[in-house]
């Protein structure tokens, strides 16, 4: 099996598994029990939060830990929303996750404006629009760090700068970033950061969210004292350790172009290979692991049956928007052709990929699309 | 699981100085007791000192305590500062010191030193006929976050 | 180490562990992936499904999966009053957990006006109390099966149809009681039931709610399609799997007279050989594994700590208020006298606990008792 869509998941580093696996055995205690056996639990949970600030460069107090990137997204936003509850106004790009879209969605509903910022052909925010958009109104600004379908950077900085001279709250939805580009939270102006583990080789089921101290947190899940009040819950200590392993593990790679250079190899590989086709994103604002290729002419479903086939697991749209029928919400925003927009393919290697892997794509991959381009009535036109 | 020092455990497993003084009468010695805390409140110290009259030093004490781990620890620590020192050097005897002796508490149970010194008090106040000072609410809520307002006035009056 | 703290954590079933890790090792897909491999991990997840549903007596389609029993009562709790909206009354008891009592508590910020139906001596409800305090206007109804502390049963089944009587919705934290009781949902009058998995030896970091069928739910965490748009957010799969097959565990003991015979000779034997000690909570009503003892005139940390140093781990009031240091507020509401509420301890019994480890609490206890009682100034009042 070629795994190609770490986008979507990853898998979890067996040394990650193995750090947690005594929290799955032996040392099952809960951490606010008033036994040592709880108590060495609590220490665990320590070193983990230690590993998480090591990499994102913040203070441990400032992490707390969630189930999700979904969870923390929508509560970073709740609680912005609850720091500044006279404020109406909302700022976020077409491009976000469903995480971040949906609860926006949600809140117009509850009287709120939501001003979705557009970006260009290559998936850029245009700064200027951003500049437009705040005033003294502007309770949040919540964006992505880096986009799961293009893998497109934005300039969390520059946004970040801009938001708080109009006093905005700024939310960054940083899922896809963390583990595969440095981020420094002592220099960024952000206040609220999300990140996810199964996306950086953690298992499934923990996430984290980074709250600027000092910041008047409202938690979302209200109840025990868990998490000095901020996530109410009985911790789910295996996946914490495991977060925090996988933090320490992806900090050693940071920088390493193994990644960089296979995601290369492939995106020119294929593109030498196959007419008709273009990279969607930004060549060089983007993550070094994705690319999103466009094959014109073809459709996306009918891609992946193939690259099944041949064992190559890939991605058209985002992995949990792909149960539905509609062409990527992202590729949309960037007003990409028809021919590409149904057409488009998404990569995404990790530090296991390995260049035999991508070597068998750019085998399979130029006859897949032909054959289907032959079977297509547009590409004769 | 509160992090507490060795000295704390230590003294908490084999507290020095427990139990009850005897009462019976010797010559030119006194025996006090001190009293602060309540079962209400979930803590409760009653401090012995056996004071030679002539110098006013205390030559012996003993505590009782109902309390955590914390509050026996300190009981102790507070009899072992104590023994040997005059009234007046007692007095000075503050709940950091208390706390110091015991290698540091816990912020979250820093209070339960404060009963040691509280006890103290009662017990040279006892001993010098002096009415005990009253602690005002204010006071009482900065001691113990488990002494509410209304907790402490129950105190006093099961006092 | 001798754990008698089941109620405040597990240890994962090694069944259940190995039912798990295929799942945090080579199954790593997200089972909304496009390709068979994540294909395959959806199996795994309607297979944990029917699992749990089975255990409850309930249809597959009415559990979804959250990450713990806290964000079940949160979710809950939010989804009965969005379904009447109009309703302000909400009726809860002075000794749920705090996962529900702090949302009612905030609610009633909101302009909600909440009952706390108090308890009698022996933990128990008096559902007249509950009659006099229904109205029309009341939305919810929310109380626990079985009470972490006292192992205490509410009379779900009375209470349910009374509710439904006044059109009130009936959520039930039954986080302490699956597993350790039978439920059967087809039964009972339930609208949304919580649980969590590591109460049942499956880890930490995974829960599920029932939602009947019909019930007008809206989630807590929007975002993408998981659990049919019930719950945002890449499923914890190695959770799931692992929830599952605790269930069918779970369902295998239950009925088996193990885990209350040891109890009952716990329980016995601390009152035969310790004087001024009680059991707190109702004799029948109650979970089979719990007892709740008091311990006149000493204190339960103390009374902790001496049991930790004999490897022995038990509990004083619920596991996330022992960092508080105010007595239990479920012995409280209880109105048990002082002497008692400061030195009560919780011995909770899982089906791993061996006669010997009962055996050894008989052996130290009795000391450590009438050592702290020496050196209290109660015992000779
Ligand atoms: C009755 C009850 N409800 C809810 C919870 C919360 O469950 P969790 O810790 O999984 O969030 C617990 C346990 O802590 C509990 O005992
Ligand atoms: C950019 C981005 N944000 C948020 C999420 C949500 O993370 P999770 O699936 O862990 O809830 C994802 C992944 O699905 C993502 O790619
Ligand atoms: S042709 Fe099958 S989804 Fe449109
Ligand atoms: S005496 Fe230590 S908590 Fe009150």
């Amino acid at each position: 099996m070629i795994y190609l869509d770490n986008n979507a998941t990853t898998a979890v580093d067996p040394l990650v598994l193995e750090a947690m696996l005594p929290y799955l055995k032996e040392f099952y205690g809960n951490p606010s029990s008033m036994h040592s056996f709880g108590g060495q639990v609590g220490k665990a949970l320590s070193q983990a939060r230690e590993q998480v600030a090591a990499l994102l460069g913040c203070e441990p107090s400032e992490i707390l830990f969630t189930s999700c990137g979904s969870e923390g997204n929508n509560t970073a936003i709740r609680a912005a929303l609850a720091a500044q509850p006279e404020k109406r106004h909302i700022i976020t790009t077409q491009v976000e996750h469903a995480s971040v879209l949906n609860p926006c969605k949600h809140l117009e509903k509850q009287g709120y404006h939501v001003t979705y910022l557009s970006v260009d052909e290559q998936g850029c925010l245009d700064l200027l629009e951003l500049e437009a958009a705040l005033t003294g109104d502007t309770a949040l600004v919540t964006l992505m760090a880096a986009n799961n379908e293009t893998g497109v950077l934005f300039p969390i900085e520059q946004v970040g700068s801009l938001a708080h001279d109009y006093g905005a709250i700024v939310h960054v939805d940083a899922v896809q970033a963390v583990g595969k580009i440095p981020l420094d939270l002592h220099q960024l102006p952000v206040d609220l950061l999300t990140l996810s583990g199964h996306k950086l080789h953690a298992p499934k089921g923990i996430g984290a969210l980074y709250v600027r101290r000092g910041f008047r947190f409202r938690p979302l899940l209200i109840g025990g004292h868990q998490e000095k009040g901020r996530r109410a819950g009985t911790e789910n200590v295996p996946g914490i350790v495991a977060l925090g392993k996988a933090a320490e593990l992806a900090q050693t790679y940071l920088g390493d172009p193994h990644e960089q250079q296979l995601r290369d190899a492939l995106e020119i590989g294929l593109l030498q290979r196959i007419p008709d086709t273009q990279v969607n994103g930004h060549l060089l604002h983007r993550l070094p692991n994705t690319t999103n290729l466009g094959f014109k002419f073809v459709e996306g479903e009918a891609i992946l049956f193939w690259l099944n086939k041949y064992g190559i697991c890939a991605s058209s749209g985002s992995a949990c928007t792909s149960g539905s029928l509609e062409p990527s919400h992202v590729l949309r925003a960037m007003h990409l052709p028809y021919t590409v927009l149904h057409g488009s393919i998404r990569f995404s290697l990790s530090r296991f990929t390995q260049a035999a892997e991508v070597e068998r794509v750019l085998e399979v991959l130029p006859g897949i699309i032909s054959h289907l381009r032959a079977i297509s009535p547009f590409s004769h036109e | 699981m509160w992090d507490y020092s060795e000295k704390v455990l230590d003294l908490f497993y084999h507290p020095k100085n427990q139990g009850p003084m005897d009462p019976t009468p010797e010559p030119g010695i006194r025996v006090v007791t001190g009293d602060v805390g309540s079962i209400t409140c979930g803590d409760a110290l009653r401090l012995y000192l056996k004071v030679e009259e002539a110098t006013e030093r205390i030559l012996a004490a003993s505590f009782q305590t109902f309390g955590c781990t914390s509050a026996i620890a300190s009981s102790s620590a507070l009899t072992e500062l104590i023994t040997g020192l005059t009234l007046d050097q007692a007095l000075k005897i503050t709940n950091r010191d208390i706390a110091d002796y015991l290698g540091g508490l816990p912020p979250a149970k820093m209070h339960c030193s404060v009963m040691g010194q509280e006890a103290l008090e009662a017990a040279i106040y006892r001993y010098r006929g002096i009415p005990l000072p009253v602690h005002t609410d204010d006071d009482s809520a900065l001691i113990c976050s488990c002494f509410g307002i209304s907790e402490s006035k129950i105190r006093r009056l099961v006092r």
